[in-house]
């Protein structure tokens, strides 16, 4: 879809400072989205930024047609972004992109790294809480950015959320892999297995890189959600491509616009030298 | 009361109406069927085919700069054989003119790459010549700097096909016109420009180059006067129809480009902004020309020269 | 905590920082004066000077494009007499490195004015050679693109002044390197790049170009990649200084040209949007060298580089 | 000055077809303007588009420290203008430029086209029209166009104002020059020019060169405000330049935006061929 939607919140949340900004949106969009899909959006109408910024769906309301993203203040694009107003009109494209499966029953652990969370919150929210357990890691680099990421949401979700931090402000001092590997160690994992453990992460490459082993080499299904630098968004250029290998082993690419963001874990080679 | 003419005459080539997309930015014409109906257009032409597939460039491949997007796909594509088995058959169906967009590394590669794109495979209106990649770290860019490769390539393809021949030219010259010239004595029936300016963007936290290439091919808003200049020049000095490119973002830019010289204009970055961008250009040109008082579209072409 | 040693050595030129303003831009030193305290400057780079006055251009002169600006001068300036009699003592004033910048349309041109400029001439930091000034009709693009006119011009230049030389290099060509090798055989201390980029736009309702003079130079954000991209590959085949001009509009971009291997960066076309821009852009650049632990700003020059 | 300065009104006034706004700053630089200045404006952010947009100063208001522009919205510059709110900061450069001479006494003969009437606006202003008494020509399209560039504000002002439209909507039906052209031929002229007249004209050039003509002819002082397009608006780029005829006969450059906007009009070379 390519629409002009209506801004119905677009507003700072928590430490200022963490320049995290929650932004929910109007529109149809929200009946066909799906968890772990992305807007295209337009900042600017001018050419300077000239390109639109992907965002990650971190919730849907079909019913009320909203989408709720959130994003964090880093360049031009996005402080552009902060200037929309409630009822100001913004240009999408979207939803893109493929999704993350929806587990219908067993267990769901979810490892999110920094701002990898948002889109993880959609999935969370298309969860039957009832029939599938979810289990959260999530690393960031302190306690304020964790606030500011809203912390309270998901303590509040019912989700099983464990938490690192680089300087040690909230949590295991550390990073979020070393919460993964703790756990895939721990026997109580066995019952987790035993119980159709599935899981799903987003997060720097580097972490996405080191989760996808850990899980890979713990028989842990794992889906990824991958960021790259795009133009298009829908597959035409081919700026945004992430290299994969096929089950005949050949290496290829998909776009992360098109194929992705979503990938399973185990086709993507992190190290690509091509 | 729309009672413009839009045909475009490109020597035997007729499109519908002025307005195709680039190369490379419309992918194989249905990644921007549900934003944009390709059926109103001209025309599009598709990412350029080499003889053998190709991953292109490692990523990062894409950079913005001001009013400008550096792209480094390095002819990421199928190949030619699985272009003419899984692509061609669907681009036939396309209810507008298909130019194929097509890149070598060797005159061989060309005459390979001509020689398999005929007139009678339906659904193929022209061959595009793409010899001003520059992304490609051998061969690409010398044919599109060089004139005597320039005119070699020409040739292998003009006589490898009977399709009509677009040269794309390389803006990335000390004279564009010699350029022309050469393309021309080659054989070419029609010339496209410009490809992308060479350019590079370092990021100033990890201190290299942003593009895992390190330079791309500069698109966008930013290079219109250089490609203006560039159409206006040729349109002097050679007497083949031109389809202009290169920044074009709105129907004023189209008009532009007709007055400097251009029977056609290509529609490339713009769309990753805005994919109605060909629909508002088209309907922009007409509105034009309405009511400048032209009865075809033709009629301002080259208006711009004394 | 300002403990960054912001000197900057292009061979026997030394500036007391890196940050000087655009040849073309900044007028004789004096226009700016009410809004950037030229005291605080690595140097000034004052309007070409050619040896007899010239009216320039007619109107317009000036197009504004995407993230760019066209400007069609055409070398304005008092000549080379009145500029010694009454732009010379005033500039000689300036608590800043003063350049120089020459332009001619012969080799002999050349030659007069470097042999009247030498460093007894108090006041005078270096003579930089325009060989690239785009809005010339004879001559002047001619040294600028061609490598060997371009060798024989520097070398002129360099015979007849005491001066350090900066040879200013036209983005317009096939071949870069070509040329920097070539004012390096000819003798240049120093290399500054880029000029402008030959361009043009065309107004659509009276269908024809915007510039009287058809066609200009494109300044600006605009051509930034392309800039970036001469000095690295510059740095990388030639042994000369760098002064790395195109687009600098921050601090960001300016440290860009420092990695890809600028030794100073100029600033142009921003000081017509914000005339504070050369001090945003000194203090953003010691600052990045504090956080990044740099004692002296000398380290960051060519850090892209392998 | 280079000032961020607040915005204290900015709105369409009159017909909105005819896009014509006002705009009051509030700042010190009111403290030292003089009529026929301008101010160099940025409109954007970003860098597209890059470059300020000279915008005449239409009225000084010392004590408050305030002055008011009037601007057509024409492209895109303008349409960005617009956007800015009450209370928002605009960074201007100025006042710029030449200034009209003030007429301690005599009469004053104005002529006006089109927007020119703007600049002209803070030359009224600054007359003491208890000593000099002014005359206004003052064309215009069509009555829409004149009643949105405040034909009410002139009308109450004292101004002594003769109207041509070109669709005779109001006035005479034709040039502000056929209005010039009859007065100078009418009998009263001759008690106006006894009284010390001198004049001062605003508009698209070919309208001023047709007034020039006309004053010179009948020796009339005139004083015309050019435009050109212009990059740094300080006389730094020689962008904005005119062809001027100095005493000598030699033909020189000046610069609009330094030695001008005002010059005398009969050192202005009105078909330079350089
Ligand atoms: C599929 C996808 C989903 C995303 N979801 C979110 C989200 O939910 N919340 C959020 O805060 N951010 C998200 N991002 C990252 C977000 O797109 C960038 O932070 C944003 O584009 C930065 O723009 P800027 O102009 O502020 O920064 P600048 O650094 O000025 O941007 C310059 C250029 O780099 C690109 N860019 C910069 N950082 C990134 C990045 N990390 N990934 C891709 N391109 C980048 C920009 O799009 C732009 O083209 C997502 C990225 C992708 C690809
Ligand atoms: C000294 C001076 C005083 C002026 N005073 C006023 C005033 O009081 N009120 C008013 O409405 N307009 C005035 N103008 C004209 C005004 O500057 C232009 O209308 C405005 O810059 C147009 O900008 P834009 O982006 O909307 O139009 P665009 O056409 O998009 O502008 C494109 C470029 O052309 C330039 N440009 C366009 N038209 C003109 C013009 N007529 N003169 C000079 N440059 C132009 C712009 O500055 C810009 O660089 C004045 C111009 C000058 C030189
Ligand atoms: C991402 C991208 C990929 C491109 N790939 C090709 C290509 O494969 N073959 C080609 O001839 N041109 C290619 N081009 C160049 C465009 O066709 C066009 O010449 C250029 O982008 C200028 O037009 P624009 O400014 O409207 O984009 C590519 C451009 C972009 C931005
Ligand atoms: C209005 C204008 C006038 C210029 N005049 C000259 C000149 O006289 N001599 C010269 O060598 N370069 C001249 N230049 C080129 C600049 O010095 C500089 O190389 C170019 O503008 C690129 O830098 P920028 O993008 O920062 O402006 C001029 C540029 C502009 C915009
Ligand atoms: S962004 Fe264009 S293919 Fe993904
Ligand atoms: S605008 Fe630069 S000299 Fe007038």
């Amino acid at each position: 879809m390519y629409l002009k939607v209506r801004v119905i919140e677009n507003r700072s949340i928590g430490h200022p400072a963490q320049g995290i900004f929650r932004l929910v949106l109007s529109g149809q969009a929200a009946k066909i989205a799906k968890p772990g899909q992305f807007l295209h959006i337009q900042v600017s109408d001018t050419y300077d930024p000239l390109l639109r910024r992907p965002l990650s769906i971190a919730g849907i309301d079909k019913n009320k047609e909203e989408i709720t993203i959130y994003y964090k203040l880093l360049g031009r694009g996005t402080d552009l972004l902060t200037h929309f107003k409630e009822n100001d009109y913004l240009s999408i494209m979207g939803p893109l992109g493929s999704e993350f499966t929806v587990p219908q029953q067993g267990e769901l652990l979810l490892i999110a790294g920094g701002i990898g969370i948002f889109p993880l919150y959609s999935l969370i929210q298309a969860i039957d809480q009832e029939k599938v357990k979810i289990h959260l890691l999530w690393g960031g680099e302190n306690i304020d950015f964790l606030e500011s990421a809203d912390l309270k949401y998901l303590v509040n979700s019912g989700v099983n959320v464990k938490i690192s931090t680089m300087d040690g402000s909230l949590g295991h001092k550390g990073l979020v892999t070393d919460l993964l590997q703790e756990m895939v160690q721990d026997s109580s994992m066995i019952a987790l297995r035993c119980n159709n453990l599935v899981s799903a992460a987003c997060g720097p490459k580097g972490m996405l890189k080191a989760t996808a082993e850990i899980c890979l080499n713990n028989d842990i299904p794992l889906e990824v959600s991958l960021e790259e630098r795009m133009a298009c968004g829908i597959g035409a250029c081919l700026g945004c491509v992430c290299t994969v290998r096929g089950a005949d082993g050949t290496v290829k690419r998909k776009r992360v616009c098109k194929e992705g963001p979503v990938f399973r874990a185990k086709e993507v080679v992190w190290d690509a030298e091509c | 009361m729309r009672n413009v003419d839009m045909r475009t005459e490109l020597g035997e080539l007729i499109l519908r109406n002025p307005v195709v997309t680039s190369s490379g930015t419309y992918g194989f014409g249905e990644e921007y069927a549900p934003y944009c109906p390709v059926s109103i257009l001209g025309g599009i032409t598709v990412k350029g085919i080499t003889p053998l597939p190709r991953l292109g460039n490692p990523v990062p491949r894409l950079a913005e700069t001001p009013s400008g997007l550096l792209n480094s796909v390095g002819l990421e594509n199928p190949g030619l054989v699985e272009f003419r088995n899984s692509y061609l058959p669907k681009l036939a169906l396309l209810d507008t003119a298909v130019i194929v967009n097509i890149s070598g590394f060797s005159p061989d590669d060309y005459t390979l790459l001509a020689s398999s794109f005929q007139k009678k495979d339906t659904g193929i209106a022209a061959l595009e010549v793409n010899i001003s990649c520059p992304n490609i770290k051998h061969g690409g860019m010398a044919f599109g700097t060089n004139p005597r490769s320039a005119e070699e390539v020409i040739e292998a393809v003009k006589k490898n096909t009977d399709l009509p021949v677009i040269a794309k030219l390389s803006p990335n010259v000390t004279d564009i016109v010699e350029m022309a010239k050469a393309v021309e004595s080659g054989g070419a029936d029609i010339i496209s420009l410009i490809n992308t300016l060479l350019g590079m963007s370092i990021d100033i936290q990890t201190q290299k180059p942003l593009l895992a290439n390190k330079m791309g091919g500069l698109s966008g808003p930013a290079v219109r006067p250089v490609a203006v200049r560039m159409v206006y020049q040729v349109y002097e000095a050679v007497g083949l129809p031109i389809v202009g490119m290169g920044g074009i973002s709105t129907w004023q830019d189209a008009v532009e480009f007709m007055l400097a010289g251009a029977s056609a204009v290509s529609i490339g970055t713009v769309n990753f902004v805005n994919p109605l961008a060909p629909v508002d250009i088209l309907n922009g040109i007409e509105e034009y020309c309405l009511k400048k008082g032209y009865r075809s579209v033709r009629e301002i072409v080259g208006l711009a020269h004394e």
